[in-house]
């Protein structure tokens, strides 16, 4: 397997009767993904993209085989769903809800942390592995297969970044957005274990931006644990402080916590140089290959 | 989402927290009927959402009904880190013999609540946080739980603070993260919470910030955001529906995703530009939301040339690029030269159709950028 | 403590559970009226602590004014089980289509709540689940969250309730919870829930059992407790703040500990005798207390001796020797054979104290009960 | 050590101005056990039964060095005060307390669970080894030192059947009582645990009674993995259905579940010989010494 998912997993969409749900499954299967099953309360029994829909997430793994899920649950009943899929030893979830509120998260990290299974997001694009898999809403077709691990807190972004590369003929092994949000599942340390593991990366692009300390922590552990060659971005040198920039999590506190020059400061610190532009760094990381 | 500080009063009085009499003026005839009803002496309190407003002057206390009028003559209308002050909270002096800091937010790094105590209050906290951090004693928060009684009674005896007033500060302590909890919060303190003669505690400030993706299922606070917006431009885009931050540069950008959009901001600075605001008008590019954001920025005195600048994703760059000719042939000119650059799925098909007499159109974010901020310099001259 | 039905139902209704219309009744003209306000036929429902009230002849339809008063004079007064009936509930009849059951309780194994959720409903839930254990679906809850939505859905489903009322019956699932959550219970249920041909449930009948060591948090529920005291023997023992359980058995039995009175009734059983009763009196032995504990037993007619013992632990031997002295002396004349025997903390010394004109003195537990056995079995002679 | 407390162990007494609190203090002090503070929130800085009172758990931990708490806090705060012990890493807590709810001690357990900190109680007399400490209520005259571990659901049973031992010159290693709750932290299966793992112990006596499942379980246990030989004792023979013996926990379930006769059953088929009375349990433990 890939840094998380591969042809083989079996994907339940939660939330798969919504348009986004039904859309982006869709999407998936045109992509090649092997989704299995949706999950929607009340709703059981119903086709919808070719698959079965359960009522519960239980049922989709009970009954499809399911191992992983992408979750398109309205933010009201976002945590609700996410408990309901870590109550099934899922290997991945994937949560592409936009606006979870943070204290409904810091309840499901919790949960998260008392499982096996790695939680996605939320608020982000999802993961795809090129010509294996995509779980979430990333655009299939600027992906290309390569040798390039990318791990990025903003969506847009990371498809800017890809684009570039893949108009170099710089492929990718994984690509996975985190999310914008302050409390999210996996983060940069995880996903840089992740791809440390798989064989096939040789360079991991890491994409932060303002707002907490998940970049220092990462650069730590890049500097203590991570052989794979790193580059780094971070976007919102420009920030002021106290002001939220479109994430819920990019902001920079009053105090001056979080800014773009600590996070930068620290990766360049730990070994990983930093590109002032998307294509300075697709340069760099096309030196490495 | 900033609560003013007499909204959060509020919010913690009908908790059970005790705070000074008070009354909200607009006018200085108010602030003199405000003086007459909580007493004197008393404090005139500039409401906006700035940090330091002692230090600024938006804070003064007054001894009698005529200082009272010239105070709040003064404090209104008076401009406070870009904010004009329109409302002030007059409130009884409380004669204090200490003053506390109790505080709940949420630690990111570990997504848990953590709750603060400290005998430094009435001073900048976040201060004392960096120079001192032992003088602020600390409980994380199991969330699954929620704050143990014993946990608020630790982190105020912890901090040292007297056993006299441990029991009532532990309490307040209690009760604010209770509201924290229940009204969604994202961070809460009162600072600083006075300690009178008589051994009393009393909220003499109060911060509720609450979180902007939870307002959802808190209708009321929710209202209390639109009273509180400060800058109209910023009020425009809340009603839009847009993320949007006004900023001082002469380059006003609209994009899509929060990072790229970030991006979009740094490149402008980096190719000697200054960004006039943060635009991000989410997922796909419809006439309408285009026309809103383009709107927006031109509203903006401060700008002189537009960066748009869309990763499609998912959309299609045609439909995008038909979206923005739509948009842009509603105006009778375009008023302000707008750089535009489609990427990702049908993006070249995009660029095709942009209409370039009412746009000009790059094919990179960098080549935008520079196009954006040459047009900027050239108004400029 | 066990909650009537109707007084259940009322907890139930206030948290938004759909009962059906209903009266209670103490006399058959209260009984007629009450069918006249919910509408005929009605269901006649004795209101006792006790299981099977149906088989037992305590539950009866009436489809005429008539009926409904003769119905009720039968039951009023009728003894179920040892309880005797002084008020029923006349309901309005529900016609159903489908008989659910929902229940939740403490799985004391694992200290975790359980929730269940069975399509078979309106009969003994206890024998299905030993007959047919897969019938019932059930789901642990975490304590530290509580019940989450998600797992009230899974349980409903799981059971195999139709999906056309499974949102509802999962709604209902979730307020019991918070019900027995909130209210500290120990068991609550629904049991039929019934399904109406409009495909909406309606709780045709509700148990709601509270933690005794809750009480002193749910003052309401604490109340409807004296009412709902069953017997006179047991209700004066909650006066006095003992547990005491009423039994068949001749030997009436005192003690402290709950371990060791268990085990003293269980040695006048396997010495051939037969225990009247289970009476802890708790730690220490006051004068008062041993003088309540002995009307108490006294005061039931099946009692024809008593084993009375103590084991003193911290409390010293002699101390409460004289507590029983004083005891006993205050009746004129001790009016069953009392058999006492002290161990522990100065035993001897406290035997040595003991008034034996008016009790007799055994050094061993089971010399004591042999005694008190034979003093039963002689006045049964 | 012995199976739970030794001379060395430094006991905290939570609740130690109350009347209860402060009477227990002295007598464990008087035992001979190493009573280093006391805890109540507000009564710091007071010397109580010679020892210093400190505001928190916390406190007394770092200050006097605790590594036991004994907890006779009223049932309304008992839980708070058990989640304070069990956040400080003690070795040990015991839980006199007597009527705290079952709910709340639904929780606290599973607090526990995530500690490595065991939990006697709440509802029993204590754990006492005969001439080097004793944390709880236990009468300590009755007790002697020897070889006979003892655990019971029952605080006056266990006197009576220790004391019958003393008298007969039977001495004991460890006797604790879990308690008559519910819920409680250790189990049947934790003790006999530790005594299996305590050289000293030769014979364990086990008294349980009616309710729950724990003697049921216990019994497998001792079938697979207790080397130990083990007595039984289980009060409640002549106990009805839907009554609550005098312990919470001590009530055979409306359907038959939790009697006598079928913790018995389950004892005898795992070996564990079954006294019908405390004096027979008395002399078969007398005999396998």
């Amino acid at each position: 397997m890939s840094a998380f998912v591969d042809e083989d997993t079996r994907v339940v969409v939660q939330g798969i009767t919504g348009g986004e749900g039904q859309f982006h499954a869709e999407q998936m299967i045109e992509y090649g993904t092997n989704v299995v099953a949706g999950a929607v309360p009340g709703k059981g029994g119903q086709d919808v993209a070719g698959v079965p829909v359960y009522d519960t997430v239980a049922g989709a793994v009970r009954e499809a085989d399911a191992d992983a899920s992408v979750v398109f649950v309205p933010p009201a009943f976002a945590a609700d769903a996410l408990y309901e899929a870590l109550d099934t030893d899922l290997d991945l979830v994937v949560a592409i809800t936009e606006g979870v509120p943070t204290q409904d998260m810091a309840g499901v990290k919790r949960r998260l942390g008392e499982t096996d299974t790695a939680l996605v997001g939320p608020n982000c694009p999802g993961v795809i592995t090129p010509g294996e898999a995509k779980l979430g809403i990333l655009p299939g077709t600027i992906f290309s297969e390569g040798r390039v691990g990318l791990v990025s807190r903003s969506g847009t972004l990371t498809y800017q970044i890809v684009d570039s590369m893949t108009q170099r003929g710089v492929g990718q092994t994984t690509a996975v957005g985190i999310g914008g949000d302050p409390v999210i599942g996996t983060s940069f340390v995880d996903a840089l274990d992740r791809f440390e593991a798989d064989p096939e990366t040789e360079v991991v692009v890491m994409c932060g931006e303002i707002g907490g300390e998940d970049e220092e922590r990462a650069a730590r552990h890049v500097a203590e644990s991570v052989d794979t060659p790193v580059v780094g971005f971070v976007a919102g040198r420009t920030a002021p402080p106290g002001k939220r920039m479109g994430h819920a999590g990019a902001i920079v506190s009053g105090s001056g916590a979080g800014t773009a020059a600590s996070k930068i400061e620290a990766l360049e610190n730990a070994g990983v140089p930093v590109g002032d532009t998307p294509e300075a760094v697709v340069e760099t990381v096309s030196d490495l290959l | 989402m900033k609560l003013h500080e007499y909204q959060a009063k509020e919010v913690f009085a009908d908790a059970g927290v005790v705070v000074p009499d008070s009354r909200l003026a607009t006018t200085a005839d108010e602030a003199v009927a405000a003086v007459e009803a909580v007493g004197l002496p008393a404090a005139i309190k500039a409401q906006v959402h700035v940090g330091g407003r002692g230090k600024a002057g938006g804070i003064e206390l007054v001894h009698t009904p005529d200082e009272a009028r010239e105070t709040a003559a003064r404090i209104l209308g008076m401009e406070l880190k870009g904010y004009t002050v329109d409302r002030v909270l007059v409130e009884a002096a409380v004669e204090f013999v200490d003053e506390l800091y109790v505080g709940v937010t949420m630690d990111r790094s570990r997504g848990q609540p953590v709750v603060m105590a400290s005998t430094r209050g009435g001073v900048n906290i976040e201060a004392v946080a960096a120079e001192e951090p032992e003088a602020i004693a600390r409980e994380h928060v199991d969330p699954a739980y929620g704050l143990h009684p014993y946990q608020a009674r630790k982190a105020v005896y912890d901090a040292g603070v007297d056993r006299d007033v441990a029991r009532d500060a532990a309490g307040v302590l209690r009760t604010l993260y209770g509201v924290w909890d229940e009204r969604d919060g994202s961070d809460a303190e009162i600072n600083p919470l006075m300690v009178t003669e008589d051994r009393e505690v009393v909220a003499a400030d109060a911060v509720l910030n609450v979180d902007d993706d939870a307002l959802f299922r808190q209708p009321d606070l929710a209202e209390l955001a639109d009273e509180a917006a400060a800058d109209d431009l910023e009020a425009r885009a809340n009603e839009y529906g847009f993320d949007y931050v006004r900023l001082d540069g002469s380059v006003g950008i609209v994009g899509n995703g929060a990072g790229l959009v970030m991006t979009t901001l740094d490149l402008v600075d980096h190719y000697g530009g200054a960004p006039a605001n943060f635009l991000d008008i989410g997922g796909g590019a419809k006439a309408e939301r285009v026309s809103n954001a383009l709107d927006l920025v031109f509203a903006d005195d401060n700008v002189d040339s537009v960066a748009f600048n869309i990763f499609g994703g998912i959309t299609r760059g045609d439909e995008v690029a038909r979206g923005i000719n739509e948009a842009l042939s509603g105006f009778e000119r375009v008023p302000k030269p707008v750089v535009v650059r489609l990427a990702g799925t049908n993006a070249a098909e995009g660029m095709a159709i942009l209409n370039d007499d009412l746009v000009t159109v790059e094919e990179t974010l960098e080549g935008a950028v520079k196009r954006a901020v040459a047009a900027a310099a050239e108004v400029a001259e």
